[in-house]
């Protein structure tokens, strides 16, 4: 099993939360993040003063699939989520050793 | 003399809208403070019942409560009932002027729809006292209804005992602006509807401890507090029912300062006590502390000196601070703590009259305590019964864990705030 | 009698002044409630435009709008032209006195600058009123030259069609307070605006779904309804310009309670509606119902019973609940319910009027009401073209996403709490 | 003609009790104001900063102040002193009706007490003055302390050289309310007191590159403005003294105006000003430019016509822009910009007397401005320096870090609002 | 060493904080997020218009523990966190390659 | 390619971003979190309620970088966010298999 965790654009959410339900995702967790890549934020004065905007806000949504499932959730939420401009985000596949749902104590790809 | 007469109806009406509007801007104070007190997932909740209380107060007090609590002609128990008043009208002009001025201010020397205006906004006080301390649990469907039982009958009823000129008053009891009739009523009523109630759940753990619950939003509560704090002035102020004259200009002005001074000493009394209990400067018991302060004068603002009106709110300030511990103590869960504000310095502020004003007497304090606390909240715990075995007062507990905001209005107070939000930005 | 005199012009100066300062106040309310409605990304701008629009309104009437509405000599339609009150004087004292007494309330029997002061705060809510409805898409630099225009122009000529003695007035048109001539022309303009700027990104699904965007900040919202109920009364209780005397104080008198009145009706309404067709009590259209009664009852607050004025801010009430649910559907996108709450239910305060008060008729009541809204429709509609041409009034799509204030402020509205903060902690 | 007297003692200690309600008011605008400048973190303490420096300065001018400032007798700098006032009493009644009607406005043609309601407040409003300068790192029980002394003696004894008839009036130095004793003396004591305290970790970087730290809340600073604004008339239009007759009503109105004109004029200055330099529209500097203008037009309210009000205002709301940004350069580090707004702007505003007053000379103005300056400055530079030696004025690092709430409070102001919340939800 | 992180019923987290200290964690980091599994929301009116809350409010619970540790972890939150009703939430164990202890340097579990 | 993962102490956030960017990470998402690790937090009383203040405010640093950067940026991270007090927080490694540029589709270490 693996966790792809998505850092998108917030006003993507909506695309990508239906993209992914659209290929049979489970569920999704997201958090409201602030971050940069090749995106630099930018300078504001606040009265007067510099203030460089580097962390922009971004969504950090994450969704556990199955090992097959990975290249679909990627594509998916890529799809949904490019606009082309900088700052589009940027998709983490990380191994899950174990996943419990905890109501019925179900373990593995059941559980998902 | 009859320009004279209309100027004087005319500034005395005056006065008594300003007063009146000043307090009822104190609606707004209580649901800020309110707001600011409770918990995030409960505040649309607690808003809604504000202003909707606000509502109620008005049309009932309007429709019956008006006249129940001042016609004149009843027995001084039971009220003589003249419900004319939503039809409107007013003093004749002419009648007006041809009474004779030396007797002036026994006639009608102002407008009966600014009376009325200036009574309808201090029943809505006494109901927003209760919100607060149900809040959090209780639904919004049954605190609306109690709202009508209160605004209608059980406030009026003992508003007529005093101030309507029924038995209270003929006892020599003496409440200027009603630390009794207002606040310790609104107190009785709330105190009635959280026995029912119970805690909110988590606030007491199994072991017996109690466990704090912080309010959400300090600058609301704080907001809240200096909102009312002037609403008060037309609370008070405005409670001499006369202003046309060098006496009584005086007389409005004493009550001006005295109200603020009381204020004042509310506020640092409790700043301090609670420095001294817990070590810090607790906001929210500074806060407290000046509604401690202005409730506690309110029964005589008039006859005190600045120096005794600071130090009656100071004794209110210290008081409140205690009073919350202790009925935090005693498991009865008031997350605003308006019982102790209204209901323990509402009654130190009757018992403090006599020290001031050489027409009261403690027995006939006590009596007055004893009689508006017993009706208000007797018949508000009959009110919450029926409620409670019928509709039923409180949320699920499902609802509760995921706050009445969503399950009552269907919204969030702060839908963007705690943490992410699912759709919209 | 002199000495009569100069109190009676004082009282009426100071009962002018405090209205007025109470009408101001609504600047606050409008700022607050709009804050409460749109998303917490899109905060800073709306507040600055609301300081922004009260401080042009200030200036653009004292230069212009007060020419042009109110000095003698106007054809009915055109406007005798007269800016000289920016150079300041009043009535001269001895001139004032020296008046007939019999004649007193037909001459200057309050200072002129009182009267400014009065007029110059309704100028500040009519605009207020757009501020709302264009929300959270409008560039702010059009938004404020819209203000210039509206303020300078087209809020004073229509206001001296009606209040500047002018053909409206001579018809027979009836609207006390504004019902029209303010709230209605507000939201005539910001009809005009809405339409020529469209709906927010996301407002509306490619499949024709409506979709909700939730208000960032409850309280607030509240707070900024509780402001402007409060302020009503200034608005409401001013416009009878005469208190010093029993009927006139009588009159002043029944202004307040009518005015709460209809608010509360505005309130029980919307909150019953929204339970009705929602299933929940709805907050934000319980805040609409009191303000739709409010607008509702200010054509005329002074003839209606109590009773009365309580129905006919019921049904604003209920109005306002349905009148946003249909504007939505039509695809008029209108973040705060400006468009519903001061226009429709304007109209709706307009054509009640003849219900309570005898000299007013229908058909006058249809013609004011079409001539306002006509005029300022086609005025603003023009003038919103032409600075969508010139300059644009509407922000990039990217600026859009990311939030207004960002883009035209170059700061947040809570820059620490929704999620992280860069820095300063 | 007794009948007369009444009225207008009456009509005078109402206007003054109302003026004095709104100057009272401006406690909980800078409450929100400073609120929504600091960080979320340190807004509790700000906000108990704020409540309990209104109710020190009750308490201290009614205890001392008061006794300093105003009791005739003094030599023009040594007061006299009278400590009567917190025992209470007024004008008696009959001999103020006995007073001869001619002199009627030299003799005491209003209550004292409601002389005393109007100049507490005053107090206040220089003390508030202070707290926003030293916001963030100062520790609360100092600031306390320092409240005593400056509302018990420092603002008290420059009050008495000017408006308790000392040697500034003998001067002819003109300050109408308080440009210069109320706000240039509060931002005379800040000054001393950020001198000492210096700036707040973090604000300069050790390049000496100067750091932005946003403000938490602009809804609550927005309305923190609106609320001083709306108060500000109370305080300018309280401070004509007399109301009652045609002539003193005119100026009144006209302080009415030209207050809200300036105040007018500093939104579009700063807002325009910021918008040329930073190319946005900083909401910050509006309101600071609001703030500004009013400050600028509180030395001479009356006189101006009100385009001349609305330049004095504007060139306030400019100064306030550079002088921020100066300031700032300087490395004095006022999170809420009040040495600019009270302090240079007070200046401005002293000296723009003698343009439209002819009374007026710059000389006078000069000495007055520096006199306040140096006695405010000094007699807080020591005041704050014995602080510094004995308890300490500034907090702990640590405590700096995790924020003043915690450390002087004991809570949070949003203990939801940031990420997660520990327990309670 | 494995980093457990459970997502949770807000109001479980204090019982699931004090199941995990009995087991003798020696940390947790948590942080509010929100997100929707089999739970998929409801439906709210707001102002007329529909909105899907299909985002619920959960806590996300962090905690790093040496492996052998990880089976213990599961079940003290499981049973602290369970109400047997839908929505109860979800436990991921991924694997930690390195933990540092940033004051002191340790790595490793003895940084735990 | 490993996800370096930091709780710190919120206002050292800016330091260790400047640390991170001198060694050249190319990006890093932020987030507000509580949490307690050895250091346990606080009694406070609020109303004279006690209350537990045992998760403290942190800010959780996450860095994705190529496996050859993570010591240096555990050093970096630690250099900056030290102060030697209880409570500086922790640094966990994750492995990451997989990471996309959304934007250009790119992936793996050319996506970082
Ligand atoms: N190396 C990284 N480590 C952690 N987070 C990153 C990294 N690079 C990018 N991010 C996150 O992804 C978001 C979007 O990045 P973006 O600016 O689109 O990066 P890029 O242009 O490099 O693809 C950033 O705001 C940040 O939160
Ligand atoms: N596949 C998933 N990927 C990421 N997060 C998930 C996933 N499934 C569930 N969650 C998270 O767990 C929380 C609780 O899920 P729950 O509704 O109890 O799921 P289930 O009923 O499938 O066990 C969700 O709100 C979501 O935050
Ligand atoms: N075992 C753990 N699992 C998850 N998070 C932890 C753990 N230990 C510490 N943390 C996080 O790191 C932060 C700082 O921990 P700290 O008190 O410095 O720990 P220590 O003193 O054990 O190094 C904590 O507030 C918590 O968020």
């Amino acid at each position: 099993m693996k966790l792809v965790t998505a850092i998108i654009k917030p006003f993507k959410l909506d695309d990508v939360r239906e993209a992914l339900s659209e290929i049979g995702t489970s569920g999704i967790t997201v958090v409201e993040v602030k971050g940069f890549g090749r995106q630099k934020g930018h300078t504001e004065l606040y009265r007067g003063a510099e203030y460089v905007v580097d962390f922009l806000p971004k969504i950090k949504v994450e969704v556990a699939v199955v090992a097959d499932q990975v290249e679909q959730a990627i594509e998916a939420i890529s799809g949904a989520a490019k606009t082309g401009k900088i700052g589009d985000g940027k998709i983490f596949v990380t191994s899950l050793d174990q996943v419990v749902r905890i109501r019925t104590g179900e373990t593995g790809p059941e559980a998902l | 003399m009859e320009d004279i007469l209309n100027l004087r109806y005319a500034l005395d009406t005056f006065y008594f809208l300003v007063c009146g509007a000043l307090v009822m801007w104190m609606a707004a104070g209580f649901a800020m403070l309110e707001a600011g007190l409770v918990r995030a997932k409960n505040t649309a909740e607690i808003l809604t019942k504000n202003i909707a209380l606000f509502a109620i107060a008005s049309i009932m007090y309007m429709l019956v409560g008006y006249g129940i609590m001042y016609p004149e002609g009843g027995n001084g128990i039971i009220p003589a009932l003249d419900f004319s008043f939503m039809f409107g009208g007013d003093n004749d002009p002419a009648a007006v002027l041809a009474q004779d001025p030396a007797g002036w201010y026994e006639g009608d020397y102002y407008s009966g729809m600014s009376d009325f205006f200036f009574q309808v906004v201090f029943v809505a006080t006494a109901m927003s006292i209760v919100s607060g301390a149900v809040a959090e649990r209780m639904k919004l469907w049954s605190f609306l209804w109690f709202a009508v039982v209160m605004t209608g009958l059980i406030y009026p009823l003992q508003g007529y005992w005093m101030w309507g000129g029924g038995f209270l008053d003929a006892l020599g009891f003496k409440d200027f602006a009603g630390s009794g009739v207002v606040h310790l009523a609104g107190a009785s009523a709330a105190l009635a509807g959280v026995l029912l109630l119970g805690a909110r759940k988590g606030k007491y753990g199994a072991n017996g401890e109690i466990r704090a619950i912080p309010g959400a939003n300090m600058p609301l509560a704080t907001l809240g507090t200096f909102i009312l704090w002037l609403g008060w002035f037309g609370f008070n102020g405005g409670s001499e029912l006369i202003l046309s004259n060098v006496g009584e200009a005086n007389a409005v002005a004493a009550v001006f300062v005295n109200t603020n001074a009381a204020a004042a000493g509310g506020v640092v009394a409790a700043l301090l006590a609670a420095r001294m209990i817990f070590g810090k400067a607790d906001l929210t018991m500074t806060l407290n502390g000046a509604l401690a302060g202005l409730v506690a004068i309110t029964a005589e603002p008039l006859a005190p000196s600045p120096l005794w009106a600071t130090i009656v709110g100071a004794i209110g300030g210290i008081l409140v601070v205690f009073a919350i511990i202790t009925i935090d103590k005693i498991r009865i869960d008031d997350p605003v703590g308006a019982i102790s504000v209204h209901g323990v310095v509402g009654m130190w502020g009757l018992m403090a009259v006599p020290f001031s004003n050489e027409d009261a007497t403690f027995s006939a304090q006590v009596t007055g305590l004893l009689v508006i606390f017993g009706w208000v909240f007797m018949a508000s715990l009959v009110t919450w019964f029926i409620l409670k075995v019928t509709v039923g007062i409180r949320v699920s507990e499902e609802e509760e864990f995921e706050g009445v905001d969503i399950g009552e209005c269907g919204l969030e107070a702060y839908p963007e705030f705690v943490g992410s939000r699912g759709s919209g930005r």
